[in-house]
């Protein structure tokens, strides 16, 4: 089929050229309604987490309580509601914690490092996986067959065990952890891409002008193995934050302090709270807004599918 | 006597297949495109009519929408009538979905999902049964999980169930009174072509076809006449399986409600476009009797049916199985009764091809439409294929659709050619005229680009300049004009009507060069 | 068109190339060898065409990858825009050595001898010279005088890539031109091949098939290639484009003086666009011949069948046409002999008949219900091929109760099945023996392999039909009339 | 024919994923520091209690010693070896965890049966919904029905286990809003009759029920009414939170499925042989929709799996999951190696089944 916007395309475009099919694509994912709001959505948290203004003032009585030992009196915290002032607005948790803004802080750490996690992860799986699948041989049996060891335990099951061989002390341990869990999928994305792009005739076209192998994996193939990596990576952000707050949440490794805002970890404190007087905001906001970051996530991720698919936009 | 042949005449020329202004459009994000622009044609009994032109130009889409297979969304025939038979498929087309068009980019479609539902109950009888279809890549037209056997007894069974039960219960219900006249009269004849058929005429009859060959073998022995008729007798009551009969009665039944449903359906919808309001009165009232009627008597037969019907298929789907057999045998598979159980990637491309054949004719439709069917094979297996379409046309008397590229297929193929360009059908005449007396510029152009054995090499070859229009934006007027070297000022702004030439009535043309005949715009 | 060839240079000369694949599956590696490419030889002038003909899985595209090295031929040397005296030599020697390999009537010793002798001249110029033996590095130098165009002009450009850096890269990689120098000659092949500037900011999606195909033609011609493979260059197209892309091809190569490997499956474009055709049959050539010769006077069978099989856009043009039975086998398994003999019209007793290809007949021959001549046998287990030996051993359930007579029922029904249609494989039944009293085994005549022989001036066939001066060996070839 | 020699090569190639899995679990071993493993020889003892005993666990009549379990001095391919050997003999080692106290594989035989009721549970009753659903809703893309249909599969994809387990359990569990369902154990200790009859096998941590171990099935085909519908009460929500889940994961992929297998030609030679619509839906269709969705359900699986570890702690429900997250906390080796090793050798059986499945269901793969 022509491309239906051929003609309008036929404006001048010397300048920027590959900006305008960034802007194409972009203008795309704008017409797929839901993927646009899930797309806003992320967009959102992530100006959340990189503006990181959250008052001191509201953190005040969780550092007094590390800084003091842990001793303060245990009172039924508010519920939500606007009359306290807006950081009051999903109510408090333990120790006069607000939640809101408590979240805002959580937002900050659990993003920071589920997009070091998927990307590192992404950057070692692709590299690899593209280049065992253009060279196959034996660099592609062992790097498949770590990854099928890889895949042979359930991904959260694996995890506990990694972070209980690493000693977790930190969250950070956590996040190397989840790096060395999350590489193979990309690696195996990228691998299957790169053995049906190889034999694509650019590639051949480009070898007989000259082009090296790992220049054939570099200019020709992983650009375009990024577009399914780039899907799998937006599904991950939200399964990566599923993930690290779930295994906050399980709660084995050793923190550094009790309080440390992440959602899990919000969530089971809200828990402990809940069960204890019944505070259900305790554990429902969090809970929300983990839960609406994961759904954006997969608009988002299920558009870009449907955006890069290439016999889309031909 | 005169009366009757001008009846026969009426019926040599009697178009099995009528399309009459078709206009597909497909409404996609991008705008709608034009896909078909008003095209018309008829196919009479026994005729083939080529339909030529580069992709993108509705070739296909004009098959499809002859079947009305048209994917939708974002398709939809939105005007026209495609008459099969005598019978307008798309007669209520208007009604099925009520499009909206806002703008080119926001289409508002509301689909009635009662009368869809009635629709293709109507076209599931009608498709596979008068018109069936042969696509262009067989690997990917047969469903990958199911055996070769399976998907051709799947039309038989579903279009030849009334038949089948005749043949079962005629079978289950011989008397020895049955075979002693057959006996005698079949050894009377003495010539052996004569006493083939016959027993083959008898066989089929009783339902044990495939024990002619046995039967015919037994006449040929030495053996005394009255060892043949115990032998006979053994033999066919032997062949007696002690079916439920009452079971298969049932199966009949509801078939034969099903098909005067199909009836009453199809002659109501004839009278809602006739605008008969007093028959549309009286079929809908005899539907609903028909419906309660059967939902009454058939009530714990359906019920049964439903969990039990693999048990009571049992037969059917044996008889089934035989038919396949002989029709890959008329397709000419060698080892057909291995090929029947294989799976589709087991076969290579002219298999597959002759199977979709295969299935395609299980049920002897009257219009057979080939939508490219030799462009994914190789010239041999192509050259095959193609004896094989022209046996079975001369053996089963169908009219054929034959959608090409190929201008040497065509000519090899069929009695007259339509050329299509953008969605209209530019020209259209007998084959001879076509390729030795073209009119439209772009006929000519077309014959002129294709490398022919006369070309020599050194030879530089005429081409159309550019390349066929998005069919969003097609151009105004004369979807051609703007590749057309014989360009007028007419052909900007007005479409030229498809008619025929003066000194040549089976010539139509669709050029302001011929005629200055407008195509009517509303 | 011969004598101009005297005068012209050889560019080309390709000798006896060959690929096979390895067939592997899971844990088993090698199971056998797919031979893609089996044996190929020609040579090619400046600003000539060679046309391949052939159906899916001849072989022809492995021949165009394996001439561009983009794949390791497996054997063969190619030899490419060589001074034309080294080019003569070596055309010489390899003649020579093809010579005495061929000879029939010489001892295997003497035959080694001489062999070792050419080669000892041989060997070094192919080490030199020959682009299957030459080292990887060296071969960017080579890589400048050959260039493909490809079938889909779909795949063949980068689609993240703009148009002005794809027809920019094989000049980037292959020369040290500046990127001013680059650029400016981006924008005249764009020119040339009829597109414009502002086509050059562009990404491939965006262009039309017939327009990318040009692109592709660009990228392939930037660099001034002595020689362009094209693989099936418009079957992708309609033929409106077709021509367009066709004259295209033709006016480039007047005005360049290229050479031109032309791919394709579609023997018209092929009757116009090439000086002379090879056409090939499950990974070998089998006939060899300029144009004019093969298209008014084919000699293999396969050439006839394939040039009848082509539709003729003429309504009163009826041609007496050859089809064909069965499919192309795999190239994995193919027939013995001659590849073609199974689905050949004339074949002959020589041409490759043996135990894999007469299994299935004699069983149907034995089988009561399909011959009821043969009632008198006893039930048959099995019939094992043998096809190292060529042979077949019937294993019967019951003993015969007197083996030589049913020998001679077996010899009276192989020469009954001998005279029906497609009986000429019974023939090739050397003799039938009962070993034991329920065993009997069925040995073949020895089959002749044909090789590629000139029958008259630059035209090669592989037939065993043709003696050696082209004409049919009237008396063993059955069906010879569909030859006339 | 094929079928079955599929399927022997598909067992054949077990070999290399066990292997490879015993690797991982040897190399997360070695990667412990040594004090850790010297700590974990021996439950419940002080660690430099622990060093003197070693030294004459012989005579103690226990079955490792230190240098019998971690030898630091020998190769890596012999240690391994080692510990393969000790595998093989079912010495996996002690663990002490607030629900279990004992061997390993004790515990494995008390929790598996849980773990496999909640599984089992969720599965047939995620395939059993989830099927018809997807189909119902892949017919029709782009209707309300779909775009319901779509939104419902999205909460369940995205909602994490955890929190999901947290508000049920809020909503209803004791103290909750609606306190119909208990909160923890698989079944209530007061429903078990006192004595316990003979196919009870109870003493000390250990609970089992013959013949199949597990609960629920145990009691119902011995006619115990009261335990069955407690052990079921005690079910329902983990099944829920599992199902939901699985059920979105399933039906994600056949809905997608069907869309793409609805849009190929053979669908359309289907409906050109006059198939009613029902029958093109169900036999051409989603036949054809089920294979895409059989290639990811290995790793579907996995993330059930992953879930129940989740739900168990959520619900305090004894089972390996929960088994395994205690081990974690409390430190314990051993534990934490043979969960491990047990949730690997599910999935790696579970991937067997399924490729099976899928070789049943596509004939082009039984090459």
């Amino acid at each position: 089929m022509e491309s239906p916007n051929l003609e309008k395309t036929m404006i001048q475009r010397k300048k920027h050229p590959k900006l305008q099919d960034y802007r194409f694509t972009l203008k795309l994912l704008g017409k797929n309604r839901l993927a646009a709001a899930g797309g806003v959505i992320v967009l959102v948290y992530f100006a959340i987490a990189v503006l990181d203004y959250v008052d001191p003032q509201y953190l005040q009585p969780y550092l007094n309580y590390i800084l003091s030992g842990g001793s303060q009196a245990f009172y039924v915290p508010l519920g939500p509601g606007l009359s306290n002032g807006w950081a009051y607005i999903f109510g408090e948790t333990e120790y006069n914690m607000p939640i809101f803004p408590y979240i805002l802080a959580a937002l900050k750490v659990d993003l920071t490092y589920t997009v070091f996690i998927v990307g590192s992860g992404a950057l070692i799986g692709v590299v690899l996986g593209t280049i065992s699948g253009y060279y196959g041989g034996y660099l592609d049996e062992v790097v498949m067959r770590i990854t099928d060891i890889f895949f042979s335990v359930p991904t959260l099951v694996l995890a506990l065990a990694i972070i209980f061989a690493l000693q977790a002390s930190s969250l950070l341990d956590i996040v190397y952890a989840l790096i060395i869990i999350w590489w193979p999928t990309y690696a195996r994305i990228s691998r299957g891409q790169a053995l049906s792009l190889k034999s694509m005739k650019y590639v051949e076209a480009s070898t007989a002008s000259g082009s090296s192998g790992l220049r054939n994996v570099f200019v020709h193939l992983m650009p375009n193995v990024l577009s399914p990596v780039m899907v799998q990576l937006s599904l991950d952000l939200g399964s990566v934050v599923g993930v690290f707050a779930t295994l906050v949440f399980i709660g084995f490794m050793h923190l550094p302090n009790p309080y440390i805002p992440e959602l899990g970890n919000i969530i089971v404190i809200g828990e402990s709270e809940f069960t204890a007087v019944g505070a259900w905001w305790a554990v429902l906001f969090p809970g929300i807004f983990l839960f609406i970051f994961v759904i954006a996530v997969n608009l988002l991720g299920d558009g870009l599918r449907d955006v890069l698919d290439p016999k889309l936009r031909r | 006597m005169i009366v009757e042949e001008e009846n026969l005449k009426k019926i040599e020329n009697y178009p099995y297949l009528s399309v009459e202004g078709l206009v597909t459009q497909f409404f996609t994000s991008g705008g709608i495109v034009k896909a078909l622009d008003g095209v018309s044609f008829n196919i009479k009994k026994g005729e083939v009519m080529g339909l030529v032109g580069e992709s993108g130009c509705g070739k296909s889409v004009t098959a499809t929408s002859v079947m009305d297979l048209i994917p939708d969304p974002p398709g939809r025939i939105v005007k026209g009538k495609i008459i099969i038979d005598g019978f307008n498929i798309i007669g209520d087309i208007n009604k099925l979905a009520k499009i909206k068009v806002k703008s080119e980019k926001n289409v508002i479609i509301k689909r009635n999902r009662k009368l869809i539902k009635r629709h293709n109950f109507i076209l599931s009888k009608i498709r596979g049964r008068t018109i069936s279809m042969i696509f262009q890549e067989p690997s990917l037209s047969l469903n990958p999980v199911m055996s070769v056997g399976k998907q051709i007894m799947e039309p038989i069974l579903l279009h030849n169930r009334i038949e089948i039960s005749n043949s079962i219960i005629r079978r289950e219900t011989i008397t020895k009174e049955q075979i002693r006249t057959f006996y005698t009269e079949a050894l009377k004849i003495k010539d052996a072509m004569e006493r083939r058929k016959y027993v083959n005429q008898w066989t089929n009859m009783f339902g044990v076809a495939e024990s002619q060959d046995s039967i015919l073998e037994l006449f040929n022995s030495q053996a005394s006449s009255d060892q043949i008729e115990r032998d006979l007798e053994n033999f066919l009551f032997g062949e007696i399986e002690g079916t439920n009969l009452r079971v298969i009665e049932k199966v009949r039944d509801y078939y034969k409600t099903q098909e005067e449903l199909f009836k009453l359906h199809t002659t109501l919808l004839m009278a809602e476009e006739n605008a008969d309001s007093e028959l549309i009165e009286k079929i809908s009232m005899e539907i609903r009797n028909l419906q309660r009627k059967s939902n009454k008597e058939l009530f714990g037969f359906k019920i049964t049916y439903k969990f039990l019907r693999k048990r009571i298929d049992i037969p059917y789907v044996k008889e089934a199985r035989r038919r396949a057999l002989e029709l890959l045998k008329l397709v000419n598979i060698a080892g057909a009764e291995r090929v029947i159980d294989s799976y589709p990637h087991e076969l290579s491309g002219g298999m597959q091809q002759r199977v979709m054949i295969a299935m395609a004719l299980s049920s002897k439709p009257k219009i057979l439409i080939a939508d490219e069917p030799t462009t994914a094979l190789d010239v041999t297996t192509q050259a095959q294929i193609l004896e094989l379409i022209k046996e079975l046309k001369i053996v089963t008397g169908t009219s054929i659709l034959f959608i090409t590229h190929d201008l040497g297929v065509v000519a090899e193929m069929c009695d007259k050619i339509g050329i299509m360009y953008a969605g209209n059908l530019v020209e259209e005449a007998p084959v001879n005229d076509i390729f030795y007396n073209p009119k439209h510029p772009y006929t000519i152009g077309l014959l002129k680009s294709i490398p022919r054995s006369d070309v020599k090499r050194g030879d530089i070859l005429e081409s159309i300049p550019g390349s066929v229009p998005n069919l969003i934006t097609p151009p105004s007027g004369c979807r051609f004009h703007p590749r057309c070297s014989f360009k007028m000022d007419i052909c900007e702004t007005n479409k030229p009507k498809l008619v025929e030439l003066d000194d040549n009535k089976n010539q139509k043309v669709a050029c302001f060069l011929f005629s200055r005949e407008v195509e009517s715009s509303e | 068109m011969s004598d101009n060839n005297e005068k012209r240079n050889i560019v080309l000369y390709v000798s006896h190339i060959k690929k096979y694949f390895d067939i592997s599956s899971g844990l088993k590696k090698s199971k056998g060898k797919v031979r893609a490419l089996d044996d190929v030889t020609f040579s090619l002038y400046e600003g000539e065409t060679i046309g391949v003909v052939g159906e899916t899985g001849c072989g022809k595209t492995t021949l165009g990858r394996s001439l561009l090295r983009l794949i390791e031929p497996t054997a063969g040397d190619v030899y490419v825009n060589l001074p034309q005296e080294i080019m003569n030599s070596i055309i010489n020697l390899e003649q020579r050595l093809n010579e005495i390999v061929d000879q029939d009537n010489v001892s295997k010793e003497d035959k080694n001898e001489q062999i070792k002798e050419v080669l000892k001249e041989l060997g070094p110029l192919r080490k030199k010279y020959s682009l299957t033996k030459i080292h990887k590095r060296e071969m960017k130098e080579y890589r400048k005088l050959m260039q493909p165009v490809f079938q889909d002009p779909y795949s063949s450009l980068d689609p993240r890539m703009l148009v002005k850096d794809i027809i920019a890269e094989p000049m980037k990689l292959l020369t040290k031109m500046s990127s001013q120098e680059i650029f400016k000659r981006t924008l005249d092949i764009i020119q040339e091949i009829g597109l414009s500037e502002d086509h050059l900011y562009r990404f491939p999606h965006e262009f039309s098939g017939g327009q990318r195909q040009r692109i592709g033609i660009a990228r392939s011609l930037v660099i001034d290639p002595k020689v362009l493979v094209l693989d099936e260059p418009t079957s992708a197209l309609d033929v409106s484009v077709q021509a367009q892309i066709l004259n295209l091809m033709r006016s480039i190569q007047q005005e360049r003086n290229i050479s031109f490997i032309f791919i394709s499956h579609h023997l018209s474009v092929i009757r116009m666009m090439a000086d002379k055709v090879a056409v090939m049959y499950l990974g070998k050539a089998v006939e060899i011949a300029e144009t004019n010769a093969l298209f008014t006077k084919m000699l293999h069978p396969y050439t006839r069948a394939l040039l009848s099989a082509i539709p003729i856009p003429d309504p009163k043009t009826k041609i007496n046409r050859i089809i064909l039975e069965g499919e192309i086998p795999s190239p994995s398994n193919p027939p013995n002999g001659c590849h073609f003999h199974p689905r050949c019209p004339v074949a002959m007793k020589n041409c490759g008949w043996s135990a894999q290809d007469l299994a299935q007949p004699i069983r149907e021959m034995l089988d009561p219900f399909r011959n009821p001549e043969s009632e008198s046998f006893p039930r048959i287990i099995r019939i094992v091929t043998d096809n190292d030996e060529n042979k077949i051993e019937i294993d019967f359930e019951d003993i015969l109760s007197e083996p030589q007579e049913s020998v001679r029922a077996i010899n009276n029904l192989i020469q009954k099945e001998s005279r029906l249609k497609g009986g000429i494989k019974f023939l090739a039944i050397d003799k039938v023996e009962a070993i034991s009293a329920d065993k009997i085994v069925i040995t073949f005549i020895k089959y002749d392999v044909p090789k590629l022989k000139e029958v008259s001036k630059g035209h090669f066939v592989s037939c065993l039909i043709y003696e050696d001066t082209g004409q049919v060996k009237r008396d063993e070839v059955p069906n010879a009339e569909i030859l006339a | 024919m094929e079928l079955r020699y599929f399927v022997l090569r598909r067992v054949l190639l077990l070999i290399p994923t066990l292997a490879g899995l015993l690797i991982l679990v040897f190399a997360l071993f070695m990667s412990l520091p040594h004090s850790l493993l010297e700590l974990s020889l021996f439950p419940g003892i002080p660690h430099n209690a622990a060093l003197e005993e070693a030294q004459g666990a012989q005579i103690l009549g226990l079955p490792y010693t230190l240098n019998g379990v971690y030898h630091p001095g020998l190769p890596l391919p012999l240690q391994f070896g080692k510990y393969v050997v000790r595998l093989f003999q079912g010495n996996w080692g002690y663990m002490t965890v607030p629900i279990y106290s004992g061997s390993v594989i004790g515990a494995i035989t008390t929790f598996f049966p849980n773990t496999a009721q909640l599984v089992i549970i969720a599965s047939i009753l995620a395939i059993v919904i989830s099927i018809p659903l997807g189909t119902f809703i892949g017919a029709r893309p782009n209707t309300i029905s779909d775009h319901v249909g779509r939104i419902f599969t999205f909460i369940g994809y995205a909602i994490p286990a955890f929190v999901l387990g947290t508000f049920l359990l809020a909503i209803f569990s004791k103290g909750g809003i609606i306190p119909i369902f208990p909160s923890a154990n698989a079944f209530s200790a007061s429903a078990i009759p006192n004595p316990p009859p003979s196919w009870m096998l109870s003493s000390g941590d250990l609970f089992i029920t013959s013949p199949t171990h597990i609960v629920l099935v145990d009691s119902l085909l011995h006619g115990d009414l009261g335990l069955a519908w407690n052990t079921l009460m005690h079910t329902i929500l983990p099944v829920l939170t599992l199902t939901y889940g699985l059920l979105a994961g399933i039906m994600r992929f056949i809905r997608a499925g069907m869309v793409d297998s609805a849009r190929q030609e053979y669908v359309k030679t289907a409906r050109s042989e006059g198939v009613p619509e029902r029958i093109v839906i169900r036999e051409h269709i989603r036949r054809n929709a089920l294979i895409p969705t059989i290639t990811v359900m290995g790793l579907i699986i996995a993330s059930l799996l992953g879930g129940v570890v989740v739900v168990e702690e959520v619900f305090s429900y004894p089972g390996m999951g929960l088994l395994t997250v205690q081990a974690a906390v409390q430190t314990q080796v051993y534990g934490v190696l043979g969960t491990t090793l047990v949730f690997g050798l599910i999935l790696v059986l579970a991937n067997l089944i399924v490729d099976v499945i899928y070789a049943l269901i596509d004939p082009r793969i039984r090459y």
